[in-house]
C-alpha cells in the first residue's frame, strides 16, 4: 500500500483549514462548505482505507520530518491496521455528523469561519494521532489536538469563563504531555527507536531494566491521563463544556478524549511485558478510581452538559481500567460504542439547549418530552446505551466485556466497576426524569420547539449505531472483538450489572419523579470533592506566590547584589580615582612624572 | 563578494541616512537588498560540503600574526545570516517614520549599524573581526535604548551598557587567552581549529578558558545569574532594537560558543565541573526565570524574561555535547530569534497604540484586532513550543540530544536536567497563555486600552517571521541539512 | 644654557622667564650647530626664539601679567617635583654611566671629494621626496591650527 | 663636552628642568614654556643621535627631519595653546592652575 491514501486523509482537513484561513473576507461564507466537504471526503476515503486494509497491518512512511542521519530519524509514517482504520471510521463518521449539526447550530455565529477552521484543524490532528506509526509523530499531533481543542473551547473568547476554560484545558494537557515526552525519551533511550514496530521488536528482543520500563510506561500514561482526563488531571474536561456543544460532542466526548485510551492500546504490547505488571496495575486503578469519582460527581450536577461531561470521565475511566487489566479489545470496544452514544447524547443535549434558548440547567427544563418528542426519543436511546440496558443496546455489550475482565482479574476493581454502573444508571435517570418529565419550570423550556431537520438528522443517524454498535455482526467488521468465552465465564458480572441497572434506575425514579428541586444536597459531590478549589489555591498559593517571591528575590539579590554591587564597586573605585582627577594640573604633572620614572625603571629592569 | 556586500550595504545605507537620504526608505531598501542577497547566498551555497564557502579576503591587516578581514560561511553561519537578514527586514519594516524625540536619521542609521555589525560578526572568519563586529553592533544598541527608549530608559541603558561592556571585556580576555594558547600566530578561525586539533592544550587550561568564555558569552546571552540586564533593556528598548538584540545579537554569544568555544576547547567544554556549572546555570534560566516570568504583569517585561528563559533550552542543547542536541540548539536559535522578534514587534504595536502593556488594561482584544490576535497567537504558540512551528522541532531535538548522552559518560545530572527543563515547557505555556488570555481574550476590564488592528505593513512584517516559522515547523530538514554538516565538521 | 633653563623655572616674573627661555633656546641652537645640524639650528632660532617667544611675550603683555604674588609655595608640589626630578637625574646618570657608546667622540663626516656637506640641501631633498606626504599632513595641521586659533579668539570676541 | 654622553646629559637635565617646572610652577604660561623646554630636550637627543650614528659618513637625516617636524608641530601647538590660555584668562581672569579646577569631578 502506498502512503498516498492515508496522506490524503491526513492532509485534506489541514488544507481545508488553511484555505478557510486564507479566504478573503467577503468569501468567509464559504468556510462551512469547505470544511464539511473535506470531512465528508475523508469519511469516504477512510471507508476505502478500511476496505482495503481488512485485517492486514502495514506500516508506510510518507517522508522524513527530522532527518539526522543514523542518529535520529523522525518520520511521518502510518501504521495502518484494523485498530487504526476502525478508529478512523469513528472519528470521520462522528466528525461528519458533528459538522452537519454545526451547520445549523452555528448558523448565526460571527466567528463561523474560525469555528470551522478549528474543526478542520482538529480533524487533521486527530487523524495524525490515529494513523501515526511512531510516538514522536503522535506527540506532535497530540499537541495539535490540544491546540485545536484550545481554539474551540475558547471559541467564544470574549466570555471570561470560556477563555479560562480554554487556558485550563491546554495547561492541564501540557502537564500530561510533559510526562508523555519524558516517556518517549525514556523508551527511545532504552530501545533506540520511537516507532511502535521498532519498540515492540526491541523489547521482545532484549530485557529493559524493570524500573526504567515501569517509569517509562507510567510517563507515557501521563499523556493519556491528561488527554483522557483521568484523575488527577481531569479538571479541564468539565470546564471544557464552555465550548460550543457540537465541539463537546466531537472532541470532549467521542474522539479526542478517547485518544489517550487509543494511545495506550497502541502501546499495550509494553503493558503485556511481565516487568510491566506494576505499571498496568497503577493504570487500572487510575481508571477505576476515575470512573467511580466522576460518577459520584455526576450525581449532583445541574448543568446538563456537566453531567454528560462527568459521565464521559467515568466511561473513560472504564476504558483506562480495561487497558490496565490488559483487556485492550474490551477497551477499544467500549471506546467504539461510547463514541456513538456519547456523541448522540451530546448532540442531543445541544439540540435541547438550542431548543430551550441556551438554557443548560436541568432544573429549568422539564416536560421536554412533549415539546421535543423526537429529540427526546434519540436522547433516551443514547441514555439506554450509556446505562447499558441489556441485550438491545451497544453499551451493554461493551461494558459487559470490561466488567468481565475486571472480574477475571479479581479484587476490588470489579466492585468499583459495578458501583459505577449503578451510579451511571442513577444519574442518567435523574437527568431524564428532571428534564423530560414534569412541567416546564422556566420560560425557555416552556417555549421550546423541535429543532430543525439538519440537527435532527445526525441524532437519528447516531441512534442507529448506538443500538446496534454492540452486536458482533456490526462491531466485528470494524474491530477485533474480545475473545468470547461465555462457556467458562461466570455470570457474576452480568448479574451484578443487571442489579446495578435496576436499582440505579428505580432509585433515580423514586427520588426525582415530580420534584421541582433537588431533594438531595451533597455539597462534597456537587463541588466535585473540592478538587478545583484545591488546584486553584495550589496554583495561586503555590505557583503564583512562589513566582512572585522569586521575582522579588531576583530583583533584590541578583539584580541588587549583582548589578548594584557591581556599580557600587565601580562607584568606590571611581570615587578613589576622582580624588586623583581633581582638575589640578600640577597633580597631573606630578603623576605624569611619576609615570615616566616608573616606566623608565621598568624599561631598565627589563635589560 | 556577496558576503562582503551584506556588511557593506547597511553600512553605506547608514552613511547615506546620516548624510540626508530619506531615512525609512533607505533603511528599508537596504534590508530588502540584504534579504535578496541572502537568498542568493543560500542558492550559491553547496549543501553538504564542509568548510567555508563564498569565502573572500577583503584586506590583510597584519601579516603576522595573521590578521585579515575575511568573510566566508559554513552552514551554521549561513543560518545566522539568514536570521539576521529576516529580523533586520522585519526591524526595518517596524521602524517608525517619525520619532517623538531625537533625530530620525540617528534612529535609522543606528538600526542599520546594528544590522551591519551582526552580519559582520556572523560572516567573519577571523576571530578578531568576529569580536569587533559584535562590538560595532552593541554601541548603537546602547545609544538607541538611552535615546529612543521608553519607560526608565536611562537606567536600562546604563545597566545594559555596564553589563555587556563587562561581558565583552571578559570575553575579550578569554579570546585573548585562547589565541595565545593556540600559538598566537593566527586569528583565522579555520587555522585555529586545526591548531586546536593538532596541538591540544592541557585539559585544565582548556577548562579555565572555556569558563571565561562561557561567562563572557553568557553575559551577552543573559545566562543565569547574569541575566538581569535583559528584561529591563528589552522592555525599554525601541521596538527594532528589541527585535534585533533579542532576535539576533543575543544569538551571537551562542554562535560564538558553538563556533569558537566548543570546537577549540573540546576538553574544556566537557570537563565535568564546567558542565555541572553550566547545567546549574541553564536550569536557573529555565526554572527560576520561568517562575519570574510567570509573575510578570506587563507584556514587555514578560517577553523580556521569556527570552531569557528560552536561552536555557539552547544552552541545554549545547551542554548535551551531542550532535542531535547541537543541531537542535541551532534550529532553536533560529526559531527563537524569529519568534521573539515577532513578539517584540507586536508588543511594540500594542505599546505604541495603548501607551502601556499592563495586562489589567486589556481584554478581548482579539475582537477589535483579529489580525493582531492571530499573529500574536501564532507567535505565542511558537514560543511555547507548539508543533507546526519551528521552535518545537528545535526543542524536541534539544531534549533528544540531552537525553541521548546519558549513557555516553555524560554526567548524571544531564537526564535529570532534561526532565526539569521539560517542566519549563509547561511553565512557558502558563505564562504564554496567561498573557494571551489577559490581552486578547475575555472581557475588557475597567478603562480598557484600545489598539487598532495591524495595518497591511504590520501584517507584512509579521509574515516575514511567521512564514519561515511555519515552513521550518513543517520541514525542519530544510535547515537541518544546512546545519548538520557544519556542526559535524566543527565538533567531529 | 642649563642655567637659563633653571631660570625659566625659578623666575617669578613671567617676562624674565620668557627671556631666560630665549637664551636657553639660543644655547640649544648653538648645540645643534655644533652637531653639524646647521639647518635645524637656524630653524630653532627662527621659529622658537623668533616666532614662538615673541608670541609668548606678546601674550604676557596682553594679559598684563605681573610678578607672581608671593604665595606660599605648595610644599607638596615642590617636594614631589624634587623627588621626581632627583629620580630622573639619578636614572639618567645611571643610564649614561652604563652606556658604552656614550663615550664616543664626534666622528668625522665623510664627504665625497669636491663637495661640501650641505645639510639643508640633503634635508630639503628628503623632505620633498620621501616625506612629501608628511609635509602635506603637517601643512594641513598648520592650517587647522590657524583656523582653530582664529575660531578660538573670535568666539571670545563675539561675546 | 664632545662626547655623546655629554649631549645626552644636557638633554636629560633640560628635560628634568622642564618637568620640574611643570610640576612646581602654577603659572600656566610658565608651565607651557617648560613644556617647550622638554620638547627641545627631546629634539637635542634626536639630533645628537643623528650626528653620532653616521650613515655612509653623513648624519642620519631622517632623525633631523623628525626634529623639523617636531618644531613645526610645536609651533602650531604653541599658537593654539596660547589662544586657549587667552580664552581661559578672559573667562576666569587667572592663569594660576590651582584656580582652574573645573575639570575636576
Amino acid at each position: 500500500m502506498t502512503a498516498l491514501l492515508p496522506a490524503t486523509i491526513l492532509f485534506l482537513p489541514l488544507l481545508a483549514a488553511a484555505k478557510i484561513l486564507l479566504l478573503p473576507k467577503p468569501m468567509k461564507g464559504l468556510a462551512p462548505a469547505v470544511s464539511v466537504g473535506s470531512v465528508v471526503l475523508t469519511l469516504i476515503l477512510s471507508l476505502v482505507l478500511w476496505a482495503k486494509t481488512g485485517s492486514d497491518s502495514t506500516t508506510v512512511t510518507l517522508g522524513s520530518w527530522i532527518n539526522l542521519g543514523d542518529m535520529l530519524q523522525l518520520n511521518i509514517g502510518f501504521k495502518i491496521n484494523a485498530l487504526a482504520t476502525g478508529m478512523m471510521l469513528v472519528v470521520t463518521f462522528i466528525g461528519t455528523l458533528v459538522h452537519l449539526f454545526s451547520l445549523a447550530y452555528m448558523k448565526d455565529d460571527d466567528g463561523k469561519a474560525r469555528y470551522f477552521a478549528g474543526l478542520s484543524l482538529f480533524m487533521f490532528s486527530m487523524t495524525g494521532i490515529v494513523l501515526a506509526d511512531n510516538l514522536a509523530m503522535m506527540f506532535i499531533f497530540w499537541e495539535l489536538v490540544g491546540v485545536s481543542s484550545y481554539l474551540l473551547i475558547g471559541h467564544w473568547f470574549e466570555k471570561n469563563s470560556a477563555a479560562e476554560a480554554a487556558k485550563k484545558a491546554f495547561l492541564t494537557n501540557r502537564i500530561g504531555d510533559f510526562g508523555f515526552m519524558i516517556g518517549i525519551l525514556m523508551l527511545w533511550k532504552a530501545t533506540g527507536s520511537v516507532t511502535f514496530d521498532g519498540i515492540e521488536s526491541a523489547v521482545r528482543g532484549m530485557t529493559v531494566d524493570p524500573g526504567w520500563l515501569t517509569a517509562a510506561i507510567l510517563c507515557i500514561f501521563c499523556g493519556a491521563v491528561g488527554k483522557s482526563a483521568q484523575l488527577p488531571l481531569h479538571v479541564w474536561l468539565p470546564d471544557a463544556m464552555e465550548g460550543p456543544t457540537p465541539v463537546s460532542a466531537l472532541i470532549h466526548a467521542a474522539t479526542m478524549v478517547a485518544a489517550g485510551v487509543y494511545m495506550m492500546i497502541r502501546v499495550s504490547f509494553l503493558l503485556a511485558l511481565p516487568d510491566a505488571a506494576t505499571a498496568a496495575h497503577v493504570i487500572a486503578w487510575t481508571g477505576g478510581l476515575t470512573a467511580l469519582f466522576a460518577a459520584l460527581c455526576a450525581t449532583q450536577q445541574n448543568d446538563i452538559k456537566k453531567i454528560l461531561a462527568y459521565s464521559t470521565l467515568s466511561q473513560l475511566g472504564y476504558m483506562v481500567m480495561a487497558v490496565g487489566l490488559l483487556a485492550k479489545e474490551a477497551a477499544f470496544f467500549h471506546l467504539f460504542t461510547h463514541a456513538f452514544f456519547k456523541a448522540l447524547l451530546f448532540l442531543g443535549s445541544g439540540a435541547i439547549i438550542y431548543a430551550c434558548h441556551h438554557e443548560q440547567d436541568i432544573w429549568k427544563m422539564g416536560g421536554l418530552a412533549r415539546k421535543l418528542p423526537r429529540t427526546t426519543l434519540t436522547f433516551l436511546i443514547g441514555t439506554a446505551a450509556l446505562i447499558a440496558v441489556p441485550f438491545v443496546t451497544s453499551g451493554w455489550y461493551s461494558k459487559e466485556t470490561i466488567l468481565h475482565a475486571a472480574h477475571a482479574h479479581g479484587g476490588l476493581l470489579f466492585y468499583i466497576g459495578a458501583g459505577t454502573a449503578f451510579l451511571t444508571a442513577f444519574y442518567m435517570t435523574r437527568l431524564c426524569v428532571v428534564a423530560f418529565l414534569g412541567t416546564p419550570r422556566a420560560h425557555g423550556a416552556d417555549h421550546a420547539h423541535e429543532v430543525p431537520k439538519i440537527m435532527l438528522l445526525p441524532l437519528v443517524i447516531l441512534a442507529v449505531p448506538s443500538v446496534i454498535g454492540g452486536f458482533s455482526f456490526f462491531a466485528g467488521r470494524f474491530l477485533t472483538l474480545p475473545p468470547a468465552d461465555h462457556d467458562h465465564a461466570s455470570h457474576v458480572p452480568m448479574i451484578a450489572s443487571l442489579i446495578a441497572l435496576a436499582s440505579g434506575v428505580s432509585l433515580g425514579w423514586l427520588l426525582y419523579r415530580g420534584r421541582d428541586r433537588d431533594p438531595v444536597r451533597i455539597s462534597l459531590l456537587a463541588r466535585k470533592f473540592f478538587i478545583d478549589e484545591l488546584y486553584a489555591s495550589l496554583v495561586s498559593w503555590g505557583q503564583d506566590a512562589v513566582a512572585r517571591i522569586i521575582h522579588y528575590v531576583d530583583i533584590l539579590i541578583i539584580d541588587g547584589l549583582g548589578v548594584r554591587g557591581l556599580s557600587g564597586l565601580a562607584a568606590v573605585v571611581g570615587g578613589g580615582l576622582r580624588r586623583l582627577q581633581g582638575g589640578n594640573l600640577q597633580a597631573y604633572g606630578f603623576l605624569f612624572g611619576c609615570g615616566v620614572v616608573v616606566l623608565l625603571f621598568i624599561a631598565l629592569s627589563l635589560h | 563578494m556577496i558576503l562582503a556586500a551584506l556588511i557593506v550595504i547597511p553600512l553605506l545605507a547608514a552613511v547615506a541616512v546620516a548624510a540626508g537620504a530619506p531615512a525609512r526608505l533607505t533603511s528599508l531598501a537596504a534590508a530588502v537588498l540584504n534579504a535578496v542577497l541572502t537568498v542568493a547566498a543560500l542558492m550559491a551555497f553547496k549543501t553538504g560540503e564542509v568548510g567555508y564557502q563564498l569565502a573572500a579576503t577583503l584586506f590583510t591587516v597584519l601579516p603576522s600574526p595573521d590578521l585579515k578581514l575575511s568573510v566566508g560561511v559554513d552552514g551554521l553561519s549561513l543560518v545566522m545570516v539568514l536570521l539576521t537578514a529576516l529580523v533586520s527586514l522585519g526591524a526595518a519594516l517596524a521602524s517608525p517614520s517619525t520619532v517623538a524625540r531625537g533625530s530620525l536619521r540617528l534612529y535609522h542609521a543606528s538600526v542599520l549599524l546594528i544590522t551591519a555589525g551582526a552580519m559582520g560578526a556572523f560572516v567573519s572568519t577571523d576571530l578578531f573581526f568576529f569580536y569587533a563586529f559584535h562590538e560595532l553592533a552593541l554601541i548603537p544598541t546602547f545609544l538607541m535604548i538611552g535615546l529612543f527608549g521608553t519607560g526608565d530608559r536611562r537606567t536600562a541603558a546604563w545597566k545594559i551598557t555596564i553589563y555587556l561592556g563587562l561581558g565583552s571585556l571578559i570575553l575579550l580576555a578569554g579570546l585573548a587567552a585562547l589565541f595565545l594558547n593556540l600559538g598566537g600566530t593566527t586569528f583565522d578561525m579555520a587555522k585555529l581549529t586545526v591548531a586546536a586539533q593538532t596541538t591540544p592544550m592541557a585539559a585544565g587550561t582548556q577548562s579555565w578558558i572555556f569558563l571565561t568564555l562561557l561567562i563572557g558569552f553568557g553575559i551577552l546571552i543573559s545566562l543565569f545569574p547574569f541575566h538581569s540586564w535583559a528584561p529591563q533593556a528589552y522592555a525599554c528598548a525601541p521596538t527594532p532594537v528589541a527585535m534585533l538584540h533579542a532576535g539576533v545579537l543575543k544569538k551571537f554569544g551562542l554562535y560564538g560558543l558553538l563556533k569558537v568555544a566548543l570546537p577549540l576547547l573540546p576538553l574544556g567544554s566537557q570537563s565535568a565541573w564546567v558542565l555541572n556549572l553550566l547545567l546549574f546555570a541553564l536550569l536557573g534560566n529555565i526554572l527560576w526565570i520561568g517562575l519570574v516570568t510567570i509573575a510578570q504583569r506587563e507584556l514587555d517585561l514578560m517577553l523580556g524574561h521569556s527570552s531569557v528563559m528560552h536561552m536555557g533550552y539552547i544552552f541545554l542543547g549545547i551542554a548535551s555535547h551531542h550532535l542531535i542536541g547541537l543541531t537542535g540548539a541551532v534550529l532553536l536559535m533560529f526559531a527563537h530569534g524569529l519568534s521573539i522578534a515577532l513578539l517584540f514587534f507586536l508588543n511594540g504595536v500594542i505599546r505604541s497604540a495603548a501607551g502601556t502593556t499592563h495586562f489589567d488594561r486589556f481584554g478581548g482584544l482579539a475582537k477589535q484586532a483579529p489580525r493582531l490576535g492571530l499573529m500574536f497567537g501564532l507567535a505565542t504558540f511558537a514560543s511555547i513550543g507548539l508543533p507546526g512551528l519551528a521552535n518545537f522541532s528545535g526543542e524536541l531535538l534539544v531534549f533528544f540530544g540531552a537525553f541521548k548522552n546519558v549513557a555516553a559518560g555524560g554526567t548524571l545530572w544531564l537526564p535529570l536536567a532534561t526532565i526539569l527543563a521539560l517542566w519549563g515547557v509547561v511553565m512557558s505555556a502558563v505564562y504564554g497563555l496567561r498573557a494571551y488570555r489577559s490581552i486578547f481574550m475575555g472581557q475588557p476590564g475597567a478603562n480598557p486600552a484600545t489598539v487598532p488592528d495591524l495595518t497591511t505593513t504590520g501584517l507584512l512584517t509579521a509574515l516575514v517571521f511567521v512564514i519561515p516559522l511555519l515552513l521550518l515547523g513543517f520541514f525542519p530538514n530544510l535547515l537541518l541539512d544546512l546545519v548538520r554538516p557544519a556542526l559535524a565538521a566543527l565538533h567531529g | 644654557m642649563l642655567l637659563f633653563g633653571v631660570g625659566v623655572v625659578v623666575n617669578r616674573n613671567p617676562v624674565a622667564s620668557a627671556l631666560c627661555l630665549v637664551v636657553s633656546f639660543v644655547g640649544l641652537a648653538s648645540l645643534f650647530i655644533s652637531l653639524d645640524a646647521h639647518f635645524l639650528g637656524i630653524i630653532q632660532i627662527l621659529v622658537y626664539t623668533g616666532a614662538v617667544m615673541v608670541l609668548f611675550l606678546f601674550i604676557i603683555m596682553l594679559l598684563d601679567l605681573k610678578e607672581e604674588a608671593r604665595r606660599a609655595l605648595n610644599a607638596w608640589a615642590v617636594a614631589g617635583g624634587a623627588v621626581v626630578a632627583l629620580c630622573l637625574v639619578g636614572t639618567l646618570l645611571h643610564v649614561l654611566g652604563t652606556f658604552p657608546k656614550g663615550e664616543a667622540t664626534l666622528p668625522p663626516l665623510v664627504v665625497p671629494e669636491g663637495q661640501t656637506y650641505e645639510d639643508t640641501k640633503a634635508l630639503g631633498t628628503l623632505l620633498f621626496t620621501e616625506y612629501v606626504f608628511h609635509v602635506q599632513v603637517i601643512g594641513l595641521l598648520l592650517l587647522g591650527a590657524t583656523v582653530g586659533v582664529v575660531a578660538l579668539s573670535k568666539k571670545e570676541a563675539s561675546k | 663636552m664632545g662626547t655623546l654622553n655629554g649631549y645626552l646629559l644636557v638633554s636629560g637635565l633640560l628635560f628634568t628642568i622642564g618637568l620640574t617646572g611643570v610640576m612646581v610652577r602654577r603659572n600656566i604660561i610658565i608651565i607651557f614654556m617648560c613644556l617647550e623646554l622638554m620638547l627641545s630636550a627631546a629634539n637635542l637627543t634626536l639630533v645628537a643621535f643623528s650626528r653620532f650614528g653616521l650613515v655612509n659618513g653623513l648624519p642620519n637625516h631622517h632623525g633631523q627631519l623628525l626634529v623639523f617636524f617636531t618644531i613645526t608641530v610645536a609651533a602650531a601647538e604653541v599658537a593654539v595653546g596660547l589662544a586657549i590660555i587667552v580664552a581661559l584668562y578672559r573667562a576666569k581672569q587667572t592663569v594660576h592652575v590651582e584656580d582652574l579646577k573645573s575639570l575636576g569631578g
